[in-house]
């Protein structure tokens, strides 16, 4: 009974941070912000659900599995993150007018494919 | 369930037909995913929508416990996607190649080998 | 059970395998060509010769017993099938060996000539619904494939239709299975054939709206009024050795399906069905000969008429008797041969001429009156005349149909041979008797072989057939005569596939 | 042109290995669970699509090593090859499984059959194939 | 890393004492391996080290949980409420971490991590440029972040 | 009777989510935008074999979540290459 | 038998390689088969004119009732040594008259296959072996007419007379397999006995109006003898052969051999009667109108086998008497005349009578025969055309029903003939020597003999009329009439009207001659008339038949992807519709019970996606979409417990989102190209097609008219299929040729892909 009530609340805490994502990704203003509903949400949502699987089973291969699909996606949501967040950064996606600060502007050399690590000016006198 | 399904299914065939019955290439790929989809879901749902058990047989045991949903139809849906992928494969490129040769995404510049 | 089943679709596979590992060589891509098209001749000619012996000769595949598994069978029709594409495809192959450019060979053409086979024997014999549809897309992409050999602009318009309209024809194919499947549980087709048949009538309307699915189909796959256009879009415009293999090969095995379909499984209602196959073959017959008539074109010309061709097979079909049903495979037989042969001509002219336009040809009476009289041997057969393989065709078709009392379909069936003679001897005058144009069109032989001999081969054997087929038809009338009786009567198909039924 | 990413291009290197074992152990364990010679060998595919987009088109082709048309050829060859054992040893129809179950040294009882056998020749034409198609069409992009 | 081989050599050993391969088994080995390397060769320091990291992986294991569950609350709460709290921006942090292994985990987990995402490294391996959701307070954004890295170098080194 | 209403509650939480990232891949307005909710989607599809695997007992279909998880990602990093390496950009309006 | 019909073709196929190695004694070599066929037929004469009918049978395909049995009686003797025995002269004369041509050896094997064809027509019994035949004869003399390909006209005229006589021949098809239907039997030997059951069969109308299609256009008949003259094109050994003694006779063959079958009923008469009439005074008035040496004989052909065909249409004892008596004369003079007017344009180079005269001197031998063979044309005492003539008169006056009308004609036609046969006796050879193009000589010998023989036998049957009447024509004649009849040939019948007839018409005909040079160019300008005409009738049908297949092909194959999508379509709906609407299936009643909200959901948000990628004008938006409705579709297949099916999709919709993602990079965005009024149409069609899917698949969701097999796979795949995953045990073992199959589409899609790209890039190399 403890047990279920465990697993119950797991899957609608879950569940719930999946909505949050979802909400994150459908009212946050800009590409990033989006990204950073889904990335975090995303993940947590689904270990959660799983978590609760997991415990609800109790048996190895389950367990096994559980944590291999946890691990996955710990491994790859925030590759396919960086991967969309650079891209969009790179081809221009505007931000959201409430940002506060922006270090990375100009520092993308589009013709040479390469990103500087001094600030922006430095490197526009260089070039 | 049979009737969402059911709708489900035409509206994906009245979709890719729409998207087939267009003036661009690039559309009628789209068609192509779509029909391939919408045959699968169809044999899924011609062969039962029961909420059986997959069909697999747990570890020691020599057959499922319990009512299992039809395999067979499983395996054809398999076998259906998996060609529907390779035709899709090539029609993907087909079109890709015909823009180039043609230089529109456009069928109704590809009409001279008819008459 | 024999082996010899399954050897019609075995030997191309393991041919097109073996093929693309030694994709590299091109002598070895021609070898493996020529030898595994011939092994397959001697196959399909020895199940030939045991489907006449034994009857219907049954393979379940993987020892699984039938309907579970999937089982192949060779009735006559099947078997008929079987020995045209191994004729087929061992005319293409030699034909191939002079026609072919090198780089072509490079980008898979044997492989795909293999593999386009082996989809085509195995849809002839399967006797599974949904490994039908298995066997057609293995026939369906290799001809995609072979389709677009060589990347012209022509090819890729005329592929976009072509694989469209093949894929939607799929697409209905599938969903046909699919719904079958939903109501009959089953896809062996003998199974399908028991079970259908205790279909109480009054709910058996159910299986006509199936069967139609189903016609349109295979009426798309087989090019039959309205749903050819795929064909003339694009049968002219790969390599011809390619175009005389789909001519003679490729709709044909819709028109199977037909047959194989409206004889076996849908005969529940044969009034409604097969009057509706009555009047597509009558559309098809004449839109065919119609669509060549306005073409001027060597291989257009022929692939309209492989339309109009194809109305006179399902018009045996639709008759529904059983001169009828020898008819129309007769027809078959004959077209596939006679279709090939001539698709192969107008490659030859092309490869003496460069041009496949009838203004810019003519004199080749004068300069090659071998290749002339091989042409007119072809033509005059596909118009019917005598004593080619066309008339006894045609003769069989048109005395069946009088007998049954089709008045229509037989004034149709005589009006299109009238014009498909017209539109043969339209090329005959133009390319063979009138005098040759001022200037030659220069001759691209874009690395092909400078050798004729493997032109000349094929399609003097394709002669040689012809011929025989109108004059020595004899035995080819008994295969035919019982292999329609085995159509009509199915419970030999059924007791060799599922056993003797209660 | 690569993707001038040191993060991808790591991840690359990190889940090429991961994901071929995952395909080799979705191949071997489909008979009993979820899994068989095509999910395989999209698995497979999918990790070499992973190192061209995530580094380029060389690191690709030699990531798979050799050829995929080769693979193509021999998968299609095992598969066909699969068929003929029952037929030639004991006359049975063609495609008629065949099990050989055979104790190795660490890994116990295994069953080789012509089944699995068939599965391996899917499993390699999924890959060639597969790749023959995003590999040419990553080299016609450029 | 031979620390390592040797811990999965011993589990080995120990499910093939017991002749059954099961995960349990596999899972009880690699325990009583790692428990005998512990006992057995602490004075050995590639052993040492291996030995100290398990408990700080697990500790990790546990803090990055935590951070992933607050940084989660967090942005619930500006994803629930009518207003936008956030003060989004984009920072280059210098970076300790120099191998393309540790930079690649460092990046990844602070994707996972509370309000930031990490965007790029620069081409010469000095920066990463990190989206923060909350940059009200850069100096404790960056020490956050820094706090984290040396978390996760102090593992793999 | 806890884990029921509890699925059902997950069930309908997931869909609400399903909806409201559908809607963003809808909405755009940029390609990136739609990518991560397409990402997203996949992520809910976790979610919800998750959810079925425990009100079904089968657990086999972990294994189409594991496959999820470990694949789908490389959608969205084609989506990436494609940008970065000039696509039509101006596509989305 | 069979080799006396089939050395010819033998011989035929030799001819290309023997001819340039036989030199100038080719023609005669060759005339040997001929001349020694006719030599083995005239010893079948005895036999036959004692009334017997041998029968030669070899089966060919007995299934089919297709034997070559050959029948030989009076009637197929008479044709045989007709056949054999003018082609004999034909082989010889062509030998000369063709010496030197590049292609005389293809002439040889056409020629030579023709004779055999023409003696299979006229000897075979069997139905279907006389229709083989007869399409034989129709190919070989389209090659023959067109000879000299390479001038348009010739091959338009092949091409006419080809169209015209396959034309009829289908429809002879047509009647000959209803004549077995009605009359059980493919084979004439016993339909000849079984008149009486044929005319009373139902389809005896049908089937007479059919054959009768077939004779007419064969045999140049009103309104389809326009491609006659016009075969004229051909060289004029072919001429003499194909219009004298063979081809055009094949129709009046085939009449005269159904008579005792077919005719005897009013409309046999009246149709045969009337139109024979109406063909043998066109054809008189049109010869008469003629200048052209060939075009004159052409039209008398034409009038000869008017004649012929009314006669038998006639069928009374006289006329069937008169109609083999008047073959007979025909064939001798027309041929002699035919091979004359060869002689004259190869020694002279002149094709008109109104350019000829006075060759008497040059060419009196060839003169001689000339005048011997008109005289018979113009069916003057004592030649044999005299005798066949008035037997005609005797036939017409006493014909029942028609006989005045048909008199009248025949008169007229007497008439005119006498002056045509006056133009050709006298005019090239009397009176001013014109120039010609070429000095004349006499002919040679082989070029003669024909000639020869032929004007001097019309000249001895003439004078001797029992000599051929006693046995072969008695026997011929009995054959047509099919009971016995008494024929009776003389020279002179007394002083009765025939005679008179005769006798005016002479008159009246040499008047007409002496007027020739007023009347004729009279007479052309008639031709003003002439659109009104049959061959105007056949060059609108030619070009009609362009024009339609023209308009059909724009219209069907118009070129247009989505025409050909939506004519598919809605032929199917339109079949579905029908089937629905007649053969009743139960209809669905859908059960909307125990539908849980997220399954609601999923299912929306997939068709949404569909919808979405449907309707967006993003790209890229719509793969993404494409994207979204793979993951619904696989959670479908999850929530319904497919687990293989849903991995698969999941990975398939992402290498599917990959690879469209790799080849859109390059292509550009959606264009809106089509109206609105389309779209609105389209998406009719479309939510009509979806819709009629959606009702036939709830119609099977409701029947499920036996267990499925799957049951067998889920007892056996564990304990024989030594799989736990039942779906892979089916894929690999219990169903492996579709994964077989499957693998095979992958590899071929690959190898496609392959080849598209990779040829481009050699294209751009190069
Ligand atoms: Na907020
Ligand atoms: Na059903």
């Amino acid at each position: 009974m403890m047990i279920d009530l465990l697993v119950g609340v797991l899957l609608i805490t879950g569940a719930g941070f999946m909505l949050v994502a979802a909400l994150g990704v459908w009212r946050m203003p800009d590409l990033l912000t989006r990204m950073h509903a889904t990335t975090k949400a995303g993940v947590l949502g689904a270990g959660l659900i799983l978590l609760g699987v997991a415990i609800h089973f109790f048996d190895t291969t389950v367990t096994v599995r559980v944590v291999a699909i946890v691990g996955f996606v710990m491994l790859t949501a925030p590759i396919a993150a960086h991967a969309i967040g650079r891209a969009g950064y790179f081809i221009g996606v505007p931000l959201w007018e409430g940002t506060i600060k922006d270090e990375l502007k100009g520092r993308y050399d589009e013709a040479q494919h390469t990103l500087s690590s001094g600030p922006a000016d430095q490197d526009k006198d260089a070039s | 369930m049979e009737f969402l399904m059911a709708s489900l299914v035409g509206i994906l065939f009245a979709s890719a037909l729409y998207m087939m019955l267009r003036r661009s290439i690039v559309k009628l790929v789209i068609g192509l995913v779509l029909l391939s989809n919408a045959a699968n879901l169809l044999i899924f749902t011609a062969s039962g929508l029961g909420s059986g058990q997959p069909p697999l047989i747990p570890p020691g045991a020599d057959v499922p416990v319990g009512a299992v949903s039809d395999p067979l139809a499983q395996a054809l849906i398999l076998t259906a996607i998996v060609i529907g992928f390779g035709v899709l494969a090539f029609a993907v490129v087909l079109i890709h190649r015909a823009y180039e040769v043609v230089g529109a995404d456009d069928m109704d510049q590809m009409k001279d080998t008819d008459t | 059970m024999s082996h010899v089943v399954a050897l019609p679709v075995l030997i191309p596979l393991l041919a097109g395998s073996i093929s693309l590992i030694f994709w590299r060589s091109h002598s070895a891509q021609r070898w493996i060509g020529v030898i595994a098209n011939a092994a397959l001749l001697v196959a399909s000619l020895w199940l030939l010769r045991e489907t006449w012996v034994h009857g219907h000769l049954v393979m379940h595949m993987g020892n699984w017993p039938a309907p579970f598994g999937i089982v192949l069978v060779s009735d006559l029709l099947a078997a008929i099938m079987i020995v045209l594409t191994g004729i087929t495809g061992l005319a293409t192959a030699l034909f191939s060996l002079s026609s072919i450019p090198r780089e072509q060979e490079r980008f898979g053409y044997y492989p795909l000539l293999h593999l386009l086979l082996a989809g085509v024997a195995g849809a002839f014999l399967t006797g599974d619904i949904f490994n039908l549809y298995v066997w057609f897309e293995v026939m369906l992409v290799a001809s995609f494939a072979l389709l677009i050999l060589g990347g012209e602009r022509a090819q890729m318009e005329g592929a976009i239709k072509y694989v469209t309209l093949n894929l939607l024809s799929s697409a209905l194919f599938l969903t046909a299975i699919g719904l079958l499947y939903g109501v009959a549980g089953t896809l062996n087709m003998a199974d399908l054939a028991v079970k259908l048949a205790e279909v109480p009538p009054e709910q058996s309307g159910l299986l006509t709206v199936i069967a139609m699915l189903f016609m349109i189909a295979f009426g798309i796959k087989a090019a039959a009024f309205p749903l050819f256009f795929w064909l003339p879009a694009s049968y002219h415009t790969p390599q011809v050795a390619v175009s005389a293999l789909f001519a003679g090969l490729l709709t044909k095995v819709g028109v199977y399906s037909l047959f194989r379909f409206f004889t076996l499984i849908f005969d529940q209602d044969v009034a409604f069905t097969h009057e509706i196959l009555l009047w597509m073959a009558v559309l098809t017959m004449l839109s065919g000969v119609l669509g060549a008539a306005a073409q001027y074109e060597f291989r257009r010309i022929l692939s309209f008429h492989s339309i109009s061709q194809i109305g006179y097979m399902i018009l045996g079909l639709a008759l529904f008797t059983p001169l009828a049903l020898v008819g129309g495979i007769i027809y078959i037989v004959h077209h596939s041969i006679v279709k090939a042969s001539l698709f192969q001509i107008s490659g030859l002219v092309y490869r003496l001429r460069g041009t496949y336009e009838l203004k810019g040809l003519g004199g080749l009476f004068r300069s090659h009156p071998w290749l002339s009289i091989l042409f007119l041997i072809a033509a005059l057969s596909l118009a019917g005349m005598p004593p080619l393989s066309g008339f006894m065709a045609k003769f069989i078709i048109v005395r069946a149909g009088l007998e049954a009392g089709a008045w229509v379909a037989v004034f149709f069936a005589l009006l299109v041979g009238l014009l498909t003679l017209y539109s043969m001897l339209k090329i005959w005058n133009e390319v063979f008797w009138k005098a040759g144009p001022e200037t030659q069109h220069e001759v691209p032989t874009r690395g092909q072989s400078p050798r004729l001999t493997y032109y000349y081969l094929p399609i003097a054997l394709f002669a040689v057939m012809t011929i025989l087929l109108g004059v020595a038809i004899q035995p080819i009338y008994e295969i035919a005569e019982r292999s329609a009786s085995q159509l009509l009567d199915t419970r030999g198909y059924i007791e060799a596939v599922l056993g003797v039924q209660p | 042109m690569r993707m001038h990413s040191l993060i991808l291009r790591t991840a690359g290197h990190f889940l090429l290995p991961l994901l071929i074992l995952f395909s080799l152990w979705l191949l071997l364990r489909g008979h009993n669970e979820p899994g068989g010679g095509f999910i395989g060998g999209l698995v497979a595919a999918a990790a070499i699509a992973l190192y061209l987009f995530t580094m380029d088109l060389q690191a690709a082709r030699k990531a798979l090593w050799v050829d995929p048309r080769n693979l193509i050829g021999i998968g299609l060859t095992l598969a066909v090859l699969s068929a003929i054992p029952g037929a030639v040893l004991h006359g049975q129809p063609f495609f008629t499984s065949q099990w050989w179950p055979m104790t190795l040294p660490l890994l116990g009882e295994v069953k080789l059959s012509t089944p699995l056998i068939f599965d391996i020749g899917v499993y390699l034409v999924v890959i060639g194939s597969v790749l023959t198609i995003v590999l040419f069409l990553a080299e016609a992009e450029e | 890393m031979i620390a390592l081989t040797w811990n999965l050599l011993l589990a080995l050993i120990w499910v093939a004492l017991w002749g059954e391969f099961t995960a349990a088994n596999l899972v009880v080995g690699l325990i009583v391996g790692y428990l005998v390397l512990a006992f057995a060769l602490r004075d050995m320091p590639a052993f040492a080290s291996y030995v100290a990291k398990v408990p700080r992986a697990i500790r990790f294991f546990f803090w990055f949980n935590r951070e992933l569950i607050r940084s989660n609350l967090t942005v619930a709460y500006d994803v629930l409420t009518k207003t936008h709290y956030m003060r989004p921006g984009v920072i280059a942090v210098p970076l300790e971490a120099s191998r393309d292994g540790e930079i690649t985990i460092v990046a990844n987990l602070i994707s996972l991590t509370p309000g930031t995402l990490s965007l790029d490294v620069s081409s010469d391996r000095k920066v990463l440029y990190i989206h923060v959701m909350y940059l009200t307070d850069e100096a404790e954004v960056v020490r956050s972040i820094k706090d984290l890295e040396r978390r996760v170098l102090e593992l793999m080194r | 009777m806890i884990l029921q209403i509890a699925s059902t509650l997950a069930y309908i939480l997931l869909s609400a989510a399903l909806i409201f990232a559908f809607i963003r891949l809808v909405e755009g307005p940029s390609l990136p935008d739609r990518v991560v909710a397409l990402e997203l989607l996949a992520s809910l599809t976790v979610g919800f074999i998750g959810v079925y695997v425990l009100v079904s007992g089968a657990t086999p279909f972990l294994d189409v979540a594991m496959v999820l998880a470990l694949t789908a990602f490389l959608a969205a990093i084609a989506f990436a290459r494609y940008l970065e390496k000039g696509g039509h950009r101006e596509d989305d309006d | 038998m069979l080799l006396a019909v089939l050395s010819g073709f033998i011989l035929a196929f030799l001819a290309p390689w023997l001819t340039p190695r036989l030199g100038r004694a080719v023609g005669w070599l060759f005339g040997l088969l001929p001349a020694a066929l006719f030599v083995w037929f005239a010893s079948f004469i005895p036999v036959v004119a004692s009334g017997e009918t041998l029968l030669f049978s070899y089966p060919w395909v007995p299934g089919l009732d297709i034997n070559l049995t050959f029948l030989l009686d009076g009637l197929s003797l008479l044709f045989a040594l007709l056949i054999s025995g003018i082609g004999t002269f034909i082989v010889i004369y062509a030998g000369y008259y063709l010496h030197g041509e590049a292609y005389q050896g293809r002439f040889y094997l056409l020629i030579l296959a023709f004779m055999a064809s023409m003696l299979g027509l006229v000897l075979s019994s069997n139905l279907v072996a006389l229709f083989v035949f007869w399409e034989l004869t129709s190919i070989t003399s389209y090659l023959l007419i067109g000879y000299h390909h390479e001038e348009g006209k010739a091959r338009a005229s092949a091409l006419q007379g080809l169209f015209v006589t396959v034309a009829g021949g289908l429809a002879l098809l047509a009647g000959l397999v209803l004549l077995a239907v009605a009359g059980g039997s493919y084979e004439l030997s016993e339909l000849l006995t079984s008149g009486d059951v044929v005319r009373e069969h139902a389809l005896y109308l049908p089937l007479l109006l059919l054959i009768l299609l077939g004779t007419f256009t064969k045999s140049a008949q009103f309104p389809f003898h326009f491609w006659l003259p016009n075969a004229m094109a051909a060289p004029t050994p072919v001429s003499a052969y194909l219009h004298s003694a063979t081809m055009v006779k094949a129709g009046v063959y085939l009449m005269a051999r159904l008579n005792p079958t077919l005719g005897g009923t009013e409309t046999w008469l009246l149709l045969l009667g009337l139109i024979g009439a109406t063909t043998m005074l066109i054809g008189s008035y049109m010869a008469l109108r003629s200048t052209g040496v060939k075009q004159v004989l052409a039209y008398s052909t034409v009038m000869a086998l008017g004649t012929l065909t009314m006669l038998i249409g006639v069928g009374t004892e006289k006329a069937i008497t008169a109609a083999v008596a008047f073959l007979l004369a025909h064939s001798l003079y027309k041929g002699a005349l035919f091979m004359i007017a060869g002689i004259i344009d190869h020694e002279t180079g002149i094709k008109d009578f109104r350019e000829l005269g006075g060759l008497r001197s040059a060419m009196p031998l060839t003169a001689l025969f000339a005048g011997i063979a008109a005289l018979s044309l113009a069916g003057i005492a004592p030649l044999f055309g005299f005798v066949a003539k008035e037997l005609m008169f005797e036939a017409v006056l006493e014909a029942p029903a028609i006989g005045t009308v048909i008199t009248l004609f025949a008169v007229a036609s007497a008439m005119m003939v006498v002056a045509i046969a006056a133009v050709i006796g006298l005019r090239p050879w009397f009176g001013p020597r014109l120039p010609t193009k070429k000095t004349p000589h006499e002919a040679p010998p082989s070029l003669l003999a024909g000639p020869a023989v032929l004007a001097t036998l019309g000249l001895l049957f003439g004078l001797l009329p029992m000599l051929p009447g006693q046995h072969l024509l008695s026997a011929a004649a009995l054959a047509v009439a099919g009971e016995p009849i008494e024929v009776y040939l003389s020279l002179w019948h007394g002083f009765n009207l025939p005679l008179l007839l005769s006798a005016t018409s002479l008159a009246v005909g040499l008047l007409l001659y002496w007027q020739w040079s007023r009347v004729q160019p009279a007479l052309a300008r008639l031709a003003a008339w002439d659109h009104l005409g049959p061959e105007r009738g056949y060059e609108k049908v030619m070009a009609s038949i362009v024009s339609i297949s023209d308009s059909h092909t724009r219209l069907v194959q118009n070129g247009y992807l989505r025409y050909y999508i939506l004519t598919i379509i809605s032929t199917l709906l339109l079949l579905l519709a029908w089937t629905i609407l007649t053969r009743y299936p139960v209809l669905p009643s859908p059960d909307l019970s125990g539908i849980a909200p997220h399954t609601f959901t999923i299912l929306a948000i997939t068709a949404l996606a569909a919808l979405y990628a449907v309707t967006t004008r993003s790209r890229l938006g719509a793969v993404a979409a494409l994207g979204a409705l793979g993951f619904g579709v696989a959670l479908i297949y999850v929530l319904f417990s497919a687990a293989d099916v849903g991995i698969t999709q999941v990975l398939v919709e992402t290498i599917t989102v990959i690879m469209l993602v790799l080849v859109l990079f390059r292509l550009p965005g959606f264009l809106d190209f089509t109206l609105s009024g389309s779209r609105l149409r389209d998406g009719f069609i479309a939510v009509l097609f979806g819709g009629t899917i959606t009702l036939i698949l709830l119609m099977t969701t409701e029947v499920q008219f036996f267990p499925p097999i799957s049951e067998y796979f889920i007892e056996n795949s564990g304990p024989l299929g030594h799989g736990r995953n039942i779906v892979n045990v089916i894929l690999v073992d219990f169903r492996a040729i579709d994964t077989l199959g499957e693998i095979f589409v992958l590899a071929l899609a690959a190898i496609g892909v392959y080849a598209m790209l990779k040829l481009r890039a050699e294209d751009r190399k190069s």
